[in-house]
């Protein structure tokens, strides 16, 4: 199945890139997915901060479990105000 | 607005925004619109300071998850009128470059008397720090 | 503005009133003076409710010892200097007769960060309901 | 000697009385002064609620000490905002 993957932020900037499509197993996690995207990043596998993920308009733990055209960000704390 | 008129129905005032523009404070503040149990306004401005770290900045460029912030926001709303006997919360961030001494967040509660109206105020910035998809960076 | 520039002798802001005049809100708004240090603007608008022990009223009348009353809010303003690192305070209340849904005390309290702003806003509210020569009747 | 008493809210409306001259032998403090008042103003006796007294522009507890020309304020519990 695919996903899409969106960056925000300092995300962003580490991966220098927006918005990936990943082509996963049927029944992946976002653990695994995030297990993927740091062996296509080898920044982000280095990113010592925080990450936090969500799916669609909703944040995820790492246990979810993605389907078919989830849209799925990554970013880190945020910080507004 | 007593907890139980809200419960009965009464309509909430609810205002989010997330934009790129200058934020209007003094047209927020005339165009506030008050039930006749209002009693107590709370407002926060938050401000880009001059400095990060003790460097002098030009501002901070906030960017945000759009979607997901104005959704996240509304989720706290529905919390706060849930927690507190609100009439009207009223909220504005701003993204893109703010300058230093500009305001990057405006947000008002309205309620019949000042702890709920204080409570609600600081709890929506708590979580909205927490929560609400929004990073800033300072800009040399 | 950190507590030690404060004790080094940076300027507070500080603007008490007492007016039987209607209260210039975006006016005050718009004339907010900010350092490179503020962080944080906090402000109660105290509005007068349209009932009173459940029955209609057409406002309030407020009477003050004026001369006291403005002694006491500036050694409640001295207190909150020396407890919160706040670079300026701003406080009007009016007098005479206020009508059901206008506003009878506006306070904005600017600090380098909300928690400070918050805590002295809320403190000084309290005090000023406590110790200023104010008092209030319904009119019917 | 003699003080200025000013009375505030519903103790003047109770006193019908705004301002009253009283005088007091040397050394009378504020709950003597009290006293004389409430046998001069019955229905300043019969006052359930608190009374708050200052002298000039200071709050002062029962047992101060008056002054020739001191300015006292009796007046209920205040309730701005």
């Amino acid at each position: 199945m695919r996903v899409n993957v969106h960056f925000y932020s300092y995300l962003r900037d580490l991966t220098g890139c927006a918005q990936v499509v990943e082509e996963l197993p049927g029944g992946s996690t976002l653990a695994e997915l995030r297990a993927r995207l740091d062996r296509r990043f080898a920044p982000l596998a280095g990113w010592g901060g925080a990450t936090l993920w969500a799916v669609g308009l909703e944040y995820q733990p790492p246990a979810y479990v993605l389907r078919e055209g989830d849209e799925v960000s990554l970013f880190p704390p945020v910080q507004g105000g | 607005m007593t907890a139980l008129a809200h419960r009965q129905g009464l309509s909430v005032t609810r205002h989010l925004l997330i934009t790129p523009e200058p934020i209007p404070e003094a047209a927020l503040v005339q165009g506030r619109r008050l039930s006749r149990a209002a009693g107590a306004a709370v407002s926060f401005v938050g401000v880009v300071r001059g400095t990060e770290a003790d460097q002098p900045i030009q501002g901070l460029a906030y960017e945000a998850f759009a979607r997901m912030a104005e959704h996240q926001l509304h989720k706290l709303c529905d919390e706060v009128e849930r927690r507190w006997p609100v009439e009207s919360v009223r909220l504005v961030h701003r993204v893109g470059l703010v300058k230093a001494g500009e305001v990057s967040l405006w947000l008002e509660v309205v309620a019949p008397h000042r702890g709920e109206a204080f409570a609600a105020c600081q709890w929506l910035i708590e979580e909205l720090k927490r929560v609400v998809p929004i990073w800033k960076k300072p800009v040399p």
